[in-house]
């Protein structure tokens, strides 16, 4: 179930030669220094032949097997189905290795490393998640890794600096611009340049230049492609809408593209609206930005009348993003597929609704999706009747969110025990 | 001022053109006219204006950090084109460098226009290669705009040829592999560079990242026609109390390199 | 794989009628107040009903599968394989749902529960994963959950306590004795005491009272079941050695039950031996403690010459218990399993490694397994070659753990990016 | 002195016998000896010595804290057994209540044959069944000392009639489900738990577990044959702010239970 499509470009949906989603000039491309070319041409080749070669493809899988813990399980949620009268179905990325569907991308990416004999990589990392993914990959193929922080998120995130110097990463703060997740880009890009015939970058999420958004969606679309056959086994049917939460856009991309050509499904992206689309504190970059160039690709950004990029809030730190990756836009601006932003407020609220009837405690930025999910899931009970379904994708686990979680709903402090009566 | 003008004057002279950089509005928005203004009478044959951008890819913590400063002082591409004006009315050349969301947001037609208007001679563009360049390219082409396209070693000669054909002005040859700084001895990845693109075009080449002095200017001159200067100009700056010593610094340094580029 | 062993005392290592191991009076038993003795016979006969009820073992599988994320994969990490010399396998428990083997005995307990009629469970916990494990299957199956857990615990577990709490649990701070996990087992066992008509006590390891240890042996025992077909059928091997970290004994007795019968299979259990069992401050309970009776079980104790039990140390909270289940200490008087001690530093050199050489961060308690196994893998390698195979018991992951090795190693602050030269 | 005899008295007076519980070291070492003293002069016919433990998985949390305090004071078997001795010295029954770990560890022969020659009654095991009790019935039997075993209300009547079967001296009867602590109002479990045991055996039945004041007393004592009193005691002890008013106190209690107990 986690097999690769060893035809990458054979959709309507795919890139063309030159990253263009949509048609040439409208979403995509490569923008970025000319340094950095040759790199992504290498990569770009590498990627394909690696696509091709059942040697790579097996390796893959049987690393997503054993080490990861894939396939991750579709999950009915019962007592949420009882809830909003159709059947809600949770594709349980929060059983992965490292807690996220990011495994998935940095196990393709660093096995493509190997492949193409470096023996660096580097990566940016927001909240520390795919900081994280790489670290552990970077350890597990005996990789040097480097990872960019913006220094605001490591002095907020320092458990996750060191979850990721543990696994053998060194971790370099950023301190220009907000210095956060988009800075942190930015100087990664800088020692690529500076580095990249021996280092790889293994870029977060399915943004960035050609071909990472393709080659992202290669290497996480097993999610998708397993909640399709999981739920057509399991349920002997396709599901009605299908939903997940979109930063940069892997987890989402991974879950979207085995159902683009299904044309009955319905589906949905959510972004972080953060204090409400209609303050200036959200990341909801398709609904509230305007097309322009951003770390190397043409897409929605959130950006000033004269192309300055504006910071995006978010209670998600892995949704803190004031771009969007390339593909997103596409099937945003064709119709395929719709977004729309769940606030802070809502997702909390959804975290905390899931953790008390099913056990889970979903990542916030999970929790977008798990908001945005159940208005869907609503909505189409109410059409369609109990027997309609909604396939989640819980892109991971919130223990690293404990932290926001306890300040947000005032927690941690245990109730005192009285003399029994 | 066209760039060619420039080099048919440095040509003549047997000697590479001295190319300064420093960005609009810093250190702050009226300072950055007298800056650029002392950096031309000080030996620049053209200045690179900078339009600070928020997501400065190719750019290292000097000139970030030059930048940082122009745009908390609230530096617009309004500023960008003032700063080209006081350029172009002391007669050297003002080329824009910029990352080029700023260029597509703020429409290119519009942005060619004004820039043209302004008295500039073109765009070096660090983050568009000629070949997703389409819209700049007919705007360039309909101005006689120059395009500045840059060259890495680490390009291929298929796209070098591609690049120069496409250049207008020069070709920027970035001399290392890596971001904008100073480094204390120059690369010898730029004269191999230099000579590939050299054997696609006659344009002329210029070279920047990481000169800081005249000896290395020097150096830079010996094969190439151009030596461009940024991240040293941003620290004399960075470096000084005030606007008077700044412009002093500015003008030392320029003195220094234009005399290295006469040596070369 | 996750198949229940349909019909429980059919071997010679169960435990009798009673809860005696190896013969009566010598191991077990039940040493309890009056008051639940009809609660326990309650519980021990809705136990065998439920075994060799189809539709219970069916239930049990599924919500393993869809909901645990079971069956955990075996993982052979090559790079420790290369340093010791011969094949190591880990059993991944950490890629279960809530991170450890712990989710196998909650789920089977809180489906007993259901069975029985019973509303409410109740748990004690001491670094708080029980209690976040029973929390997790209390939300899963709409019971009403309180956790008792040493007021001590709960001040230095604060985001364990707020983990329960979103899970909807109430957490009950025990402020008597110690304040620590075995203070909290006396404080559930009162609330048991007065609540047994309608309240399940969700016991967290494999120890207390028969039927505990037999009972929580048959939920956990798939950790085992599984590795043991998966060695066969990945490596067409049994393992040499199998080996597991002891602290109540669930994960351990969990890989153990499969391979008792398999002689040639060397079994090792690691106690945790804190400072070194020559000073006062360990928890190697079998090792250093004597017989006697705790918590309901006649077992090996830490205690003093008059049968006050001695408060243990562990950097591990989960292996920080003066006790052991009752099966171990008869394993250990028979033979069948060798219990060895490992120190604080030992395992903390053992989580470093692995967690840099295969990008796995284990919980602390599995450090001690992975430390042990490694020196058993070292002997065996000389012994056999490289042909030989130990599988260890990874029994949950180490994310609860990262405050303990922040300050243990001096991790979390990123390094200064200088100006690039 | 057996409990045997304890009763053979209070029946012939016609009423319950009042069984007061403290843990041995109790405020501390020396105080425990006049404080269960104390209690019998006030007119406690029998005392149960606590064994303080650090696991006192049945006592409340006034208990708790009185055997806390008694372990932190040092308190040792030894002291038990000194304070057993102090009982017995007054002509009262003493029995020692314990968990099962402590004698286990001490021997379960040496601790019965200490208790023996301190003049105890026998023991009160709130965590050991009859059915888990061989060695302790064994090494009882053989010197007559009392086995005082529980029954509760969630006991079938198949165990209540296997434990007082197995009981001697009287059968105590828990008389809510529960843990020790004192309680405003007694159970409405005791009095039908008290008449199951009668109906499978002539011992006494003793009723324990949440008796405060000799109201309560009273009552259990219309229906029980002693009425056992600990939570009260102690928490009489922990209030006083010094041994002679802790002294005073445990008086005032024993003197009003033991007015109940006759008013029953
Ligand atoms: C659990 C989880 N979900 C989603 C995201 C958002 O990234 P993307 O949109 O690339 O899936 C992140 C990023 O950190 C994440 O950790
Ligand atoms: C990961 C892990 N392993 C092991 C243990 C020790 O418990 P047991 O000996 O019952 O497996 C714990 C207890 O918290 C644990 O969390």
């Amino acid at each position: 179930m986690t097999t690769l499509d060893p035809a990458p470009g054979a959709s309507r949906f795919d890139a063309d030669e030159h990253g263009w989603f949509g048609e040439p000039g409208l979403f995509g491309g490569r923008f970025i220094p000319e340094a950095l070319v040759s790199a992504l041409e290498e990569l770009t080749d590498a990627w394909h032949e690696a696509m091709a070669d059942p040697a790579f493809i097996a390796d893959f899988e049987q690393v997503q097997r054993e080490y990861a813990g894939l396939p991750s399980p579709l999950f009915h949620a019962r007592r949420l189905s009882d809830r909003v009268g159709c059947r809600v179905l949770l594709k349980r990325e929060d059983l992965n290795h490292t807690g996220a569907h990011k495994i998935r991308n940095v196990i393709g990416q660093a096995l493509l490393t190997r492949r193409m004999g470096k023996q660096r990589v580097i990566a940016e990392t927001g909240a520390g998640q795919h900081g994280v993914a790489t670290a552990t990959a970077a350890a597990y193929f005996g990789l040097d890794c480097t990872v960019y922080m913006g220094a605001v998120d490591t002095r907020r995130q320092a458990l996750n600096v060191a979850r990721m110097q543990l696994l053998g990463a060194k971790v370099v703060p950023v301190d220009s611009g907000s210095a956060t997740l988009k800075d942190a880009i930015n100087e990664a890009m800088r020692d690529w340049v500076a580095s990249v015939d021996h280092t790889a970058y293994l870029f977060g999420t399915a943004a960035g230049p050609h071909p990472f958004p393709s080659l992202v969606r290669d290497f996480v679309r097993g999610t998708g492609d397993e909640a399709r056959a999981q739920c057509l086994e399991q349920y002997g049917v396709l599901p009605d809408a299908i939903a997940a939460c979109v930063g940069g856009g892997s987890n989402a991309i991974g879950l979207f593209t085995a159902f683009l050509d299904d044309a009955e499904v319905e589906i949905y992206g959510f972004e972080a609206a953060g204090d409400g689309v209609d303050t200036p504190r959200h990341a909801a970059t398709i609904h509230s930005g305007a097309s322009g160039v951003l770390h190397g690709a043409r897409t929605y950004v959130l950006q000033d009348d004269e192309g300055q990029t504006i910071e995006s809030h978010s209670i998600s730190a892995g949704l803190d993003y004031p771009g969007v990756g390339p593909q997103h836009a596409q099937l945003a601006h064709s119709g395929r597929a719709t977004y729309l932003p769940v606030t802070d407020a809502e997702a909390m609220e959804a975290f905390a609704l899931l953790a008390r009837t099913e056990g889970i405690i979903p990542a916030i930025e999970s929790s977008h999706a798990v908001a945005g999910g159940l208005r869907v899931a609503e909505r189409i009970a109410t059409e369609k009747g109990p027997e309609a379904t909604v396939l989640i994708n819980l892109s991971g686990r919130g223990d690293k969110d404990m932290g926001t979680a306890i300040e947000y709903f005032g927690l941690g402090e245990a109730e005192t025990a009285g003399e029994p009566a | 001022m066209s760039c060619a003008r420039v080099f048919e004057t440095t040509r003549a002279e047997g000697r590479a053109a001295l190319v300064g950089y420093l960005p609009a509005g810093f250190p702050d928005k009226r300072g950055s006219l007298d800056a650029v203004r002392a950096m031309v009478d000080a030996g620049c044959d053209a200045i690179e204006v900078g339009l600070p951008y928020t997501d400065p890819v190719i750019d290292g913590p000097t000139v970030q950090a030059a930048a940082q400063q122009a745009l908390d002082a609230g530096t617009r591409i309004d500023d960008v084109m003032r700063t080209v004006e006081a350029v172009a009315s002391t007669g050297a050349t003002a080329v824009v460098m910029t990352y080029w969301n700023p260029v597509e947001r703020y429409g290119v037609e519009r942005f060619a226009q004004e820039l043209l208007d302004a008295g500039g001679a073109g765009l070096i563009t660090p983050d568009l290669t000629p070949d997703f360049a389409p819209e700049w390219i007919a705007a360039a082409d309909a101005r006689d705009l120059d395009k500045i396209f840059l060259v890495a070693p680490s390009s291929t000669d298929e796209r070098i040829a591609m690049t120069t054909a496409a250049s207008r002005g020069f070709v920027y040859a970035t001399a290392v592999m890596g971001v904008t700084g100073t480094r204390t001895t120059t690369s010898d990845l730029a004269e191999p560079l230099v000579a590939r693109a050299r054997a696609t075009t006659d344009l002329p080449i210029g070279v920047g990242l990481g000169v800081s002095n005249g000896d290395q200017a020097a150096e830079i001159a010996g094969f190439a026609d151009a030596v461009i200067v940024g991240s040293a100009f941003c620290r004399a700056v960075l470096d000084a109390p005030d606007l008077p010593s700044a412009l002093r610094g500015l003008s030392t340094l320029a003195e220094d390199l234009a005399a290295g580029v006469r040596r070369g």
